[in-house]
């Protein structure tokens, strides 16, 4: 079966992980929910997750595998606080349009 | 192989249990439970199951359709695959049947403590989405209330892993196990369960509200929820969760005997007969947690998460810390 | 032990500063007067312990924890008693002790709260000027001397609602101030120059030098420290603050302005005697800065009417004594005279406390007089004290003055002795001026209603009332004491036990005893003329007081007005620096300047944010987008080959 | 050898699943769809000798954010995104700089793969093993004892600000 496919080196991770990154990226301009904006935030974090664990493994150091707790605690403190806000914004303006939260402006 | 004679075991389990329910709370009621199908009330299971085939699969006009359908599917798949993990005896021929030693474990996973700890956290997406997806407030309420009380027992369950995994050194269920082997003083065996009597009982109370039994079964408090998350469901889709919940005792049931009471460690019997200790140990848990539905009455929903966060959770931290103080300074 | 001597009243201060206003004046006043007490025994102990090592190794010390290390420097909290420290905590705890049990009666128609804020400012202080005496180094010297100088503040303003109260209360923190600036420089040079700060390795450092022939380092050390001793113990330049502090609460002034902390400068330069005694000019100036002093309020007590400011003007002139005995090298003498004083003063502004009390607050002395037979024991101990301090024989005073007088002749300074002679006249004079105008004749009518004064506070009635038993205890102790504590100096026992804490320069004594007797009577008889000149004046025949008050108009009114030194200080000093800061640096400078400057830059900043504001959307994702754009190109031009 | 199809099969279920995520207009999907990822990493993470981050991702993001973010799905109720546009938001709000996004991912996607193909080779992994949970451990209360303290403090941080954020503000007739 391994004529079938390339073997996956640490490229192939990257690779990967770059492309989850971008559809992440993109997501946060193409949708206009903010939930689903943070749900983008969380594919980006997960991307840069697997370099790390990739790196990690191909350097032969548990590292890369710590930073991705860390980032995981941050992603925890950020979902639950970006979360806490998203509902109090929804009381205020019964929306959930990034568009419709512009009053910090000039 | 192995995998599929589990699987039956399983599903054969859950028979097993709903008779024996049915027949310790006729017991504890003075009653005399189910005796008219087969002999005192065998074949009771089959009935039910045969019945629920039957019954025609309603589906509420407002439900999301994939998710109605998904949900059912999801605790099952959780329920089982949990059990995937759990080592049930030692290496054995069974009386000679094989002819070569069997590990009665469907996989040897390094983390198998972990592993279980993560499909415990999955099974919460069947019930809350079965709540939502039904389109019924009581389904709603009921699914939330699940996953709320799920994910605020799930810390203490886990801090119970915890402080055993810190003991035995290991994340291994077979490794936590063969820790267990032997005796103290010649005649007390080596559980945890004898040094680490805070941690079973933090374990024993959040495994009830993790498998959502009385006393914490909000989730389905007839009283206030009609059925809660499973209201809508019926047929087939409802013995899913009806077997899952009844699979999730018995994986509950099975880690608390690795975790604390010796797995098939025990006196009398060789290491090979082992899986009998085991079995013994499970029924006797299991017994226990239909004795507990049908003796205690329900809390209050609030009085519940004010049960787990204010006196659970901070028992199984400071059964942790003390635990870990233990093993750093005394090398317990 | 010894950390246990400071400690004591420090838990007083606190049990009182949090709980004081929730319990009675009675629990309020154990808890002070028991911390002292308590302090008092402690102290005792140590000094017993002191004495029963040999004479030349007669020293405790205790490091309490390392304070401060930086580099090379390090200074520990360290606490040490030697013999000097000895006499100074057997002072402030005994004398202390005393005059809180004194307040406890004083002070008792103050309301809870006051009542506890007061003791708790008193413990505060007699543990600050423990941690004074007991320091080891410069450093915890300056920790006490800065926190008794804190505690001043508090306690002279501590009636603040009265404007004239907590205006003497600054005057007195913002004068010593000027003296801590000398302390200060004078601490860092001495660092600079030995690095060190602790006492004893500054003195076995300076004992290596010789004296200084010319104006050197050493002089400049040593007059810089002395800045920070006039300012404390109240000498020209910067006595003016002590008369103020009189509107503190009368046993306030018993102990910080008479007993304890105005010693301090002494103290502190019979800390450093070896240091001093190798600059022979600081110590001329001491000696004359001294005696001027003690010369100056003496002529100024004379003609006071406020009971407590003639007591506060002799002290700042015994203050004045005991700097001459410095200058002219007679530490001992100089310690001493700190000693005996400390109880005959005390016990004086404690008697006029009770004239006052006795009086609901009246301190004018010309509204006095005649209270003799209705306050026999504030009058028979404020008679002994009055004689104490005359320097009539057999009395505390008359030892330790004449041994300083005595060691001004025999060490040359003539003149300063003759000086220091008619100074004594005075204070023989203007303390029976005292004593006559107050307790003898008759009570002059005119004086204002008491009956008023009465009915508004003082619960005992309009009849006159002699002092209640806790101030008649501490009196009758203080008069014992006043009378006996000469004794212990009797043939030069009380320098003798001092001397290794001023060794190894001490000056020897001079053993001609027959000149030593012609000086004895010589003294005597001032003090007696004092004595009797008073009486004439003041007793006998009153109006020739004021005749020559009206003959010397002018001298009388210089006299009254103390010299316009407050006048001259605000002309030459005060006002420049106001008009300084107000035309120059406030309204020149900071406003017309910085002001403009600092609103400059924040308009060009507004003009500028109006036109960058127009880039704030508002919105998260137009933010993102940015963020975005910025990572792509940021990433290309890294990329670009 | 199984495992390098795994790979392939993984790496392809986790983009599809994250394409779908942002391709979803239901949130609920969405998040269903990101737990299905977030699976597939877990399995990559497996591939990558690394079973305990596996373990741990699916129990803290999949166990834990993602029943967060449903919960408030749930209870906002509100599952359909808004089409309409405000006419009056700023220009550069319009549909426009919404495309312009796109273009600016597609940018990225094509500078990240010319860096990476730009690069030397990296060549396979190498064949020390990193899946000892006890060096995991030990490295974390050792080397990263400070971090991971700071991580703690970071949670207790977002605790608070999640409580005092998400708490029902006091009744309005309770105000003046």
């Amino acid at each position: 079966m391994s004529g079938l496919v390339p073997t996956p080196a640490l490229s192939h991770y990257l690779i990967l992980s770059a492309v989850l990154f971008t559809i992440g990226a993109a997501g946060v301009f193409v949708r206009r929910n903010i939930i689903t904006v943070l749900l983008s935030i969380e594919i980006m974090l997960n991307a840069v997750n697997l370099t790390f664990v990739a790196v990690g493994r191909y350097r032969g150091t548990v590292d890369g595998q710590i930073i991705t707790f860390f980032v995981m605690t941050v992603a925890a403190a950020e979902a639950a606080v970006g979360l806490a806000i998203v509902i109090g914004l929804f009381r205020h303006k019964e929306s959930l349009n990034p568009d419709s939260f512009t009053a910090l402006k000039w | 192989m192995l995998t599929l004679v589990v699987f039956v075991m399983l599903l054969s389990s859950a028979a097993v249990m709903v008779y024996v329910e049915r027949k310790v709370a006729a017991m504890l009621q003075q009653r005399v439970g189910p005796y008219l199908v087969g002999p005192r009330g065998l074949l009771q299971p089959l009935a039910d199951v045969i019945k629920l085939m039957f019954k025609e699969e309603l589906r509420p006009l407002a439900a999301d359709r994939f998710l109605f359908a998904l949900a059912p599917i999801i605790s099952a798949t959780a329920a089982f695959s949990a059990f995937a993990v759990v080592p049930f005896g030692a290496e054995t021929t069974f009386f000679g049947l094989l002819d070569t030693p069997m590990r009665l474990q469907v996989s040897d996973v390094n983390v198998a403590i972990l592993v279980v700890f993560a499909i415990a956290s999955m099974s919460v997406y069947g019930v809350v989405l079965a709540g939502w997806s039904s389109n019924s407030k009581y389904s709603l309420l009921g699914g939330l209330r699940a996953s709320a009380q799920m994910i605020s027992y799930e810390l203490s369950y886990g801090l119970a892993l915890a402080s055993v995994l810190v003991m035995a050194n290991s994340l291994s269920l077979t490794g936590i196990v063969n820790h267990q082997a032997g005796t103290w003083l010649g005649f007390i065996p080596r559980w945890f369960v004898f040094i680490q009597p805070v941690g079973f009982l933090v374990y024993m109370t959040a495994g009830i509200a993790e498998t959502n039994r009385a006393p914490f079964d909000f989730p389905e408090a007839e009283q206030e929820l009609v059925a809660g998350y499973h209201t809508e469901y019926s047929s087939m889709s409802f013995a899913m969760f009806f077997l899952a919940e009844y699979i999730n005792m018995v994986t509950v049931s099975a880690v608390a005997t690795d975790l604390f009471l010796g797995g098939w460690h025990g006196p009398f019997l060789p290491e090979s007969l082992g899986w009998i200790w085991f079995l013994a140990k499970v029924s006797a848990i299991l017994f226990f947690y239909v004795w507990m539905r049908w003796t205690l009455p329900r809390y209050r929903y609030d009085q519940l998460m004010a049960f787990g966060w204010k006196v659970l959770l901070p028992i199984a931290a400071v059964n942790l810390l003390a635990t870990a103080a233990g093993v750093l300074y005394f090398g317990l | 032990m010894l950390l246990l001597i400071p400690l004591l009243p420090l838990v007083g201060f606190l049990l009182n500063a949090s709980f004081g206003r929730r319990v009675t004046k009675p629990v309020a006043g154990a808890i002070a007067c028991g911390a002292m007490v308590a302090s008092f025994l402690v102290s005792a102990a140590a000094v017993v312990q002191l004495v029963g090592l040999p004479a030349d190794a007669r020293a405790i010390s205790q490091q309490v924890f390392t304070w401060i290390t930086s580099g090379d420097f390090a200074v520990a909290f360290s606490l040490r008693v030697d013999p000097l420290s000895a006499v100074m905590i057997l002072v402030v705890t005994g004398i202390g002790s005393l005059i809180h049990i004194y307040s406890t009666a004083y002070m008792h128609e103050e309301r809870d709260s006051e009542y506890a804020r007061y003791f708790s400012y008193l413990n505060l202080f007699a543990a600050f000027m423990l941690v004074l005496v007991l320091g080891s180094n410069f450093l915890v010297m300056f920790v006490g001397w800065e926190g008794v100088g804190l505690c001043s503040y508090l306690l002279i303003g501590f009636w603040f609602e009265k404007k004239s109260a907590s205006d003497a209360g600054k005057k007195a923190f913002i004068v010593n101030r000027i003296g801590d600036f000398g302390f200060i420089l004078g601490v860092l040079l001495a660092f600079v120059q030995f690095g060190t700060l602790d006492f004893q390795q500054i003195a076995r450092a300076a004992s290596q030098l010789g004296p200084e022939a010319s104006f050197g380092t050493l002089s400049l050390i040593t007059l810089l420290l002395f800045v920070g001793a006039t300012g404390k113990s109240a000498q020209i330049p910067l006595y003016i603050w002590l008369p103020d502090a009189m509107e503190g609460p009368t046993p306030v002034s018993a102990l910080i302005h008479a007993a304890t902390m105005v010693t301090a400068g002494v103290y502190m330069i019979g800390r450093n005697a070896v240091l001093f005694s190798h600059a022979p000019q600081t110590l001329t100036i001491v000696a004359v800065i001294g005696v001027l002093t003690a010369l100056m309020a003496g002529t100024i007590g004379l003609v006071q009417n406020d009971i407590k400011r003639v007591l506060a003007y002799s002290t700042v002139s015994q203050l004045g004594y005991m700097f001459l005995a410095m200058g002219v090298g007679a530490y001992g003498a100089g310690i001493f005279h700190l000693y005996t004083h400390a109880f005959f003063k005390a016990l004086l502004f404690l008697g006029s406390g009770a004239v006052i009390h006795a009086l609901a607050g009246e301190q004018d002395l010309r509204h006095m007089g005649g209270l003799r037979k209705e306050l026999p024991i504030t009058y028979w101990t404020f008679l002994i004290g009055a004689l104490a301090i005359s320097g009539v024989p057999g009395l505390a005073g008359f030892f330790s003055k004449d041994e300083i007088l005595g060691r001004t002749f025999t060490s040359g300074h003539t003149i300063l002795w003759g000086v220091g002679l008619l100074t004594s006249l005075l204070t023989a004079t203007y303390m029976f001026r005292v004593v006559f105008l107050a307790f003898h004749g008759n009570r002059a009518e005119q004086a204002r209603p008491l009956h008023d004064a009465h009915d508004a506070h003082d619960p005992h009635g309009a009849h006159l009332h002699d002092a209640p038993p806790a101030m008649a205890f501490a009196l009758i102790v203080l008069a014992i004491g006043s009378v006996l504590a000469g004794y212990a100096g009797l043939g030069g026992r009380f320098e003798h036990f001092l001397e290794p804490s001023f060794a190894p320069q001490a000056v020897e004594a001079v053993a001609d005893t027959t000149g030593e007797l012609t000086l004895v009577f010589v003294s005597v008889l001032v003090a007696v003329g004092g004595i009797l000149f008073a009486t004439f004046f003041f007793w006998k025949d009153k109006a020739a007081a004021d005749r020559m008050a009206q003959r010397f108009s002018g001298l009388h009114r210089v006299l009254m007005n103390k010299y316009y030194v407050d006048e001259v200080y605000d002309a030459a000093i005060v006002q420049p620096i106001r008009i300084v800061s107000e035309y120059g640096l406030w309204k020149g400078l900071d406003v017309s300047v910085i002001d403009r400057i600092v609103n400059g830059v924040a308009e060009t900043v507004d003009g500028a944010s109006v036109l960058l504001r127009r880039l704030q959307t508002g919105s998260v994702r137009a933010y993102a987008a940015s963020l975005f754009l910025g990572v792509v190109l940021i990433l290309g031009y890294y990329l670009w080959p | 050898m199984g495992s390098d199809l795994l790979f392939y099969i993984f790496g392809a279920v986790a983009v599809g699943a994250s394409l779908a995520v942002i391709g979803q207009r239901n949130p609920i999907y969405s998040v269903l769809l990101l737990i299905l990822s977030f699976g597939a990493l877990s399995g990559l993470y497996i591939l990558l000798d690394a079973p305990f981050v596996a373990v741990i991702q699916i129990i803290v993001y999949a166990g834990a954010i993602m029943v967060l973010f449903l919960f408030v799905v749930m209870l906002l109720n509100a599952p359909h995104e808004e089409t309409d546009y405000d006419e009056r938001v700023h220009p550069l709000l319009r549909a426009g700089p919404t495309r312009f996004g796109v273009v600016l991912a597609i940018g990225l996607i094509a500078e990240l793969w010319w860096a990476l193909t730009k690069g030397r080779e990296t060549g396979p992994f190498g064949d020390g093993s990193v899946s000892s949970v006890a060096a995991i451990g030990r490295s974390l209360f050792t080397e990263y004892s400070f971090q991971f303290e700071v991580t703690s403090v970071l949670i207790l941080v977002a605790m608070v600000g999640a409580v005092v954020l998400a708490r029902r503000e006091p009744k309005s007739e309770g105000r003046p």
